[in-house]
């Protein structure tokens, strides 16, 4: 773990820190091809989760009408995020060096960094892609919570003003060194940044757009598990990208993220199933792919502060509690978060970034802070999150409303589905 | 005896398996096929090539019940399939000579 | 090929060698990030040839029906082996140091590594990881020849008790410096401790739980070739991570055992479909996914002791052979091996295994045992593996048929397919 | 940067330069293992481009009944070249030092490298890998543009003949030392070798082969766009190895590659969803994932020459001119290029490396060629390039259809789908 | 001539194929249907929520014969596609008023 | 009025939809079926193992005419839809009892 000290400093791990500016490299930085190769690798990994790997998850799990209208809005993101990154989100995250709650236009257009610049031991413009495929994800992990009745145009828009409004405040709060990271909370590969705030948008998303016509009257089964577990599986795949490559290195803190995140996966997984096995009678395969993403999602923040026993805790304890809330809670509420994006991510990334504080291994506890002060930090973190997460999102959804007159599309075209209604296609072609 | 034949737009299947039920239809036949009618069809769009698909997806629902029922069932379809909108389809009546349920060899309306 | 005289050992491939103790480092060893960035991507690759390689291979060739029981027996495997690997699997298989057949309790629950700890040059923990993704899909491999038949709980016993018996022992023997090791026989990426060992018992499993209702009356086609063809794709490109990735370093070594899979595949996929047009005048698609799967497998012993003209010779080989296995023993002997376990993993692990000897290079040849010395050893190792799987396979078997009262599903069950009867769902929902 | 000048160099991007002989590493060579780990990836992941990449984009967009033949071609494109790469066409390509127009077989069967051979920092063998999945995947661009109706075996010869008279000549010109190289027109990682050779070539054997039987007259929609999304997506995902694994380094010139592979193909992406939205009403998944493969085409020459706002531009150009031949230039020709591999390779490629001029950074550019001059040297290798891929396509297609007597299948298979009349399969089985 | 339609059990299917094509039967044509009846359906799970399934895949085959050969069709049909368990379905006997057979334009008997 | 039921080549439906069209038909139902008949089946390659298909795809058109418009729809039919090859399939008659439109529950033939 030589570098990994640096690099929780840089990413703001332990407490007030002198922060990093990235566009200046440490005066001893050299660039090391090892951690270059492993990061340019995470990136792409991290792409492959939206693209096949989150279209695919969701994609199977609404009906056959409404399955284009989900891959474009992970296609979209690609595109739209993509480009508002270099343009203004990467210097929105990472600029303003000092500021507590958000970066600035200093690095708008990437300007300052060039084909040489470092960021440790990586060259910036890597880094730059590595995190500009955390905000593409982030915002197409809401998806799930309103699809099959949001407008395109309305998805678009919300996206596109969420990552400037919610995600790179909430970035720059935690990895740009603003206000969390000089609390100290711990958030290594983004419990707090992605799933917290995406999963607690969605679920104000959801209530806020309205349930779908037929909602808890007519069946509304996957159209497709292969296709979900085809995504579940890229997920996990490029999961350690998101996790281990948040390393920024290719060393033992890589692999400690690596390990802790297959093994929290792995348990989570299999208690999924055994819970389902005993509460009703079947181990489902649904079952087991949700079970692997809670594990995934419980796992971000806390992959580098565990052991691999502490990795099975947390794993476990994300079985119990996001099955909880997947199957009494959201039934007990009546909400319409169409793909549980809540119960997933929301849920999951809370208890993820608790549970962080709760398990966190000797070799990772500040002896300083101690494991009480590190759970009041964490929580801390998790209620601002929450509260900035559906604030913001009510406000940006209340905004749009007004402005496209109405967020969710027309009666008819629910019932024809958006694939028609929205884009004019079908996911199927005739028999032959 | 005689079989009804409904075409019913998809998402009225369930509404009209339920108004069967209640009338006292004890089984019944689903196809999924594709109508053509005085419905406009809608277009598809790929690469800029449009398709105009006028071909619609459409539930057959099969029913043979007893004659005296025929007019009974004929109402409850017709009150549960209608949403007044052109599409709503059709209802055939057809005659049926014999029936038998193949478990015991049955015939006729103690078949149904 | 600077490391791989010292991988080349430490891995039991030159003769009796002075064993490497995984916990502790050599003196001289340092972390090397490109070693490291290249066995976290090689893990993480061959995790990827289960979920969703090998999962989508098989799932696409069972009928519709038991679709989903496949794509849920690969993801329990992910889920119980990989917590099984960590809490006892790999200590099993790499502790012990000194021991011929097995390894020990001593590193359970991965005690004793930590994230600074290194072998060779890269972290432990990346090592650990990604000899438990071998340890992840080796199990997997068997489905394929009781599936549509299996019940859920006999094969989640089975594969449990399967790696704890045979799996981690063979891994010992072969890497874990047992006595095959010791013997000298090579089997660089696992042909003997992977694709024979699961080929063979596949056989025996497939052989003891009988066949399948209404085979060979019925016609039981492939539900789906396209799923198959993507599970084939990524079967192959995670095989570089399986096979490159054994040299444990970023190398020559690995080069070389990149150049020659990709060779000996290309190969035995063309040999494959230009036997079949020759034989039954059409190429099909099934064949050429099955040639570059038996290719695959064929050059995973031999992939470090072949020049590239010895992989053509390797894929050229499997194939005949395989096709023979799967095209006419099959039906000559008249067992139901639903999906060609053992014809492609047992006899293709088998052949090259044996092919190891026959077109060893002289790289790679040790002048003192000769190639004729080699090929008996290689003979040895192949007759022990066939006989411990097979034995140790039915044992397994009978104990748990008898505690779970039968390893099959009922015969309504059967007809109505395993994912409505065992997973309470169906792969695909209303068409609209 | 380090590295990048003198790979530069040896690609034969800064005009007349000593050229590097692939056989002999240079005298302070040494290998670099995050360099090597970096490649090692990278040239697996331009194989997944074309499996399952390229096989689920053109497989999703052909009629149900030729769905496996595309996936078919896209396997024995893997097969066939795979051998015939090591066989002969590395050394096609990348043999004989100084000569202007093709290389020799001096190299054949990779005679004289070995697991030590060097290539810049990594091992030949690594080298020869990464580009034998660029001779894979170019000859299969090319199928989308005839599919649905020619012969397996007139396929085969063609992609057989044309990977040894077109495809390796020209990698010989442009990355072998050839005249383009001499020349110093700029191509980094294939817009002319790799785009336009296939979209040129495609769009000769299109007209030449002739329509399809109903072309314009049946419906002849996709049979399945969630393929084609999954194809689209990985595409993306392994192109950063085909565009960042050309440095042949982890270093800031595989950084900047991955930036402004990224940045063209979101700003491609969003600009072909909102010109379609704009001129057709509705926003379309398959305008998204064409948009996505139109950018990722555009960029590749450029990727190491433009700064990030010179990606965005070639990005959004690649948009604007690829929609235009796809929409409007195709239906006024009339040709029918079935999966408009003219369209979006051919004219994409040709935009790229005229874009490569155009957009060339002031990092990137030769003061003393100048913009303009080098914008003439791009226009030259670009005439080039699409003269002699067509010429020689079309004598390849001559011959063969004398000597196979016809390149398609008869009316009765066209009509039965060439699955079943080439293949004796299809793709899906019953429902259940 | 008569129009004999047999709501079956999927897997029947050969079975009942054979049993007609010994009984002389030359065409038939078959269309995957869904069947609601006596028989009981299945619950789906999916993330707890439960789905019961009641209309189970059924084959629905259509033969056309002359008159003469209804009974010994029928027959042909119950005992291969029994299973004695419920849900073994139906069979259902129309009158046909014509046959053409579209290659040769023959009609009646001839047609068939 | 008569229910005719075509069985066809699926390649003929656009024709024989245009055909219909043509001699005033203003809807029709459609749907997928596989035909069994002289019409010799395709053998098909898994691994060396042969399956022998012989239930085809084939496309079953459904129109509720009057009785005065029959003899012209099966022409059209005819015409349309014949090869000449073995397999073109056949179309049966029947009657029909009465015909319903759901959406205004016009009956007889102001219901077609
Ligand atoms: N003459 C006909 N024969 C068979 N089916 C018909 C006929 N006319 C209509 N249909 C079926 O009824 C459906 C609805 O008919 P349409 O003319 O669109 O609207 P409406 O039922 O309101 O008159 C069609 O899609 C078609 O399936
Ligand atoms: N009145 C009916 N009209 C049309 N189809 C029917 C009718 N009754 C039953 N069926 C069909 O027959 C199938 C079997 O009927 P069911 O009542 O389940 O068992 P059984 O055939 O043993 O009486 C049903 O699934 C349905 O497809
Ligand atoms: N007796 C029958 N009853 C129902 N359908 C039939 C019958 N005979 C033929 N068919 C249907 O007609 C189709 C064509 O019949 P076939 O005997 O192959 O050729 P042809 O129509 O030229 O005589 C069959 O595939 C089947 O769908």
């Amino acid at each position: 773990m030589r570098n990994a000290t640096r690099k929780a400093l840089s990413w703001g791990i332990a407490g007030i820190v002198p922060l990093l500016a990235p566009t200046q490299a440490f005066a001893e930085d050299t660039l090391d091809s090892g951690d270059t190769a492993w990061i340019l690798t995470s990136s792409l990994l991290v792409l492959m989760m939206t693209l096949p790997g989150l279209a695919l998850f969701y994609g199977g799990l609404v009906r056959t009408k409404n399955l284009l209208s989900v891959l474009m809005q992970c296609l979209i993101s690609a595109g739209a995020i993509g480009v508002l990154w270099v343009a203004v989100g990467y210097s929105l995250a990472f600029g303003g060096e000092g500021n507590r709650f958000f970066g600035d236009f200093s690095m708008a257009m990437l300007s300052g960094i060039t084909p040489d610049s470092l960021f440790g031991t990586i060259p910036t413009y890597v880094f730059v892609m590595f995190q500009g495929m955390f905000a593409i994800i982030t915002p197409a992990l809401m998806l799930g919570a309103f699809a099959e009745r949001m407008k395109f145009s309305a998805y678009l828009s919300f996206i596109v003003l969420w990552v400037l409004i919610v995600y790179c405040p909430l970035a720059h709060m935690v990895w740009g060194g603003g206000w969390i990271a000089q609390l100290g909370a711990l958030d290594f590969a983004g419990g707090l940044v992605v799933h917290m705030s995406s999963g607690f948008s969605a679920l104000a998303a959801a209530i806020y757009v309205g349930k779908r016509k037929g909602y808890g009257k007519e069946p509304m089964a996957p159209n497709s598990l292969p296709l979900t577990v085809i995504g579940t599986s890229l997920l996990w795949v490029g999961w350690f990208g998101f996790n281990a490559g948040s390393a920024l290195a290719a060393d033992g803190s890589a692999g400690l993220a690596f390990l802790t995140t297959q093994t929290a996966t792995a348990t989570c997984l299999l208690t999924w199933v055994v819970i389902e096995w005993l509460h009703r009678g079947k181990p489902t395969v649904l079952g087991a792919a949700t079970g692997a993403v809670a594990g995934l999602v419980a796992i971000t923040p806390a992959c580098v502060s565990v052991s691999p026993a502490g990795a099975m805790a947390v794993g476990a304890g994300a079985a119990l509690i996001c099955y909880a809330a997947v199957t009494l809670l959201k039934p007990a509420l009546g909400y319409d978060d169409s793909l549980d994006v809540f119960g997933v991510h929301g849920v999951g990334g809370a208890w993820g970034a608790l549970a962080t504080g709760l398990f966190i291994a000797d070799f990772a506890l500040d002896a300083e802070v101690g494991r009480g002060g590190q759970i009041m930090k964490q929580l801390e973190s998790i209620g601002f999150t929450a509260v900035y997460a559906v604030v913001m999102s009510l406000a940006i959804l209340f905004v749009l409303k007004l402005v496209l007159g109405g967020l969710r599309v027309d009666e008819e075209a629910e019932h024809e589905g958006l694939d028609l209604a929205e884009h004019s296609e079908t996911a199927y072609g005739p028999a032959n | 005896m005689q079989l009804i034949e409904a075409i019913i737009k998809p998402f009225k299947l369930d509404e009209v398996r339920d108004a069967l039920q209640q009338v006292g239809v004890q089984g019944l036949t689903v196809t999924e096929v594709k109508g053509y009618g005085r419905q406009k069809g809608h277009t598809e769009l790929y690469r800029g090539a449009e398709y105009v698909v006028d071909l619609l997806p459409k539930v057959l629902v099969e029913v043979v019940v007893a004659d005296g029922d025929v007019e009974r069932v004929v109402e409850a379809i017709v009150a549960a399939a209608s949403t007044g909108k052109i599409g709503d389809g059709k209802i055939f009546v057809h005659p049926v000579e014999e029936v038998i349920r193949i478990r015991t060899g049955e015939r006729g309306e103690a078949a149904l």
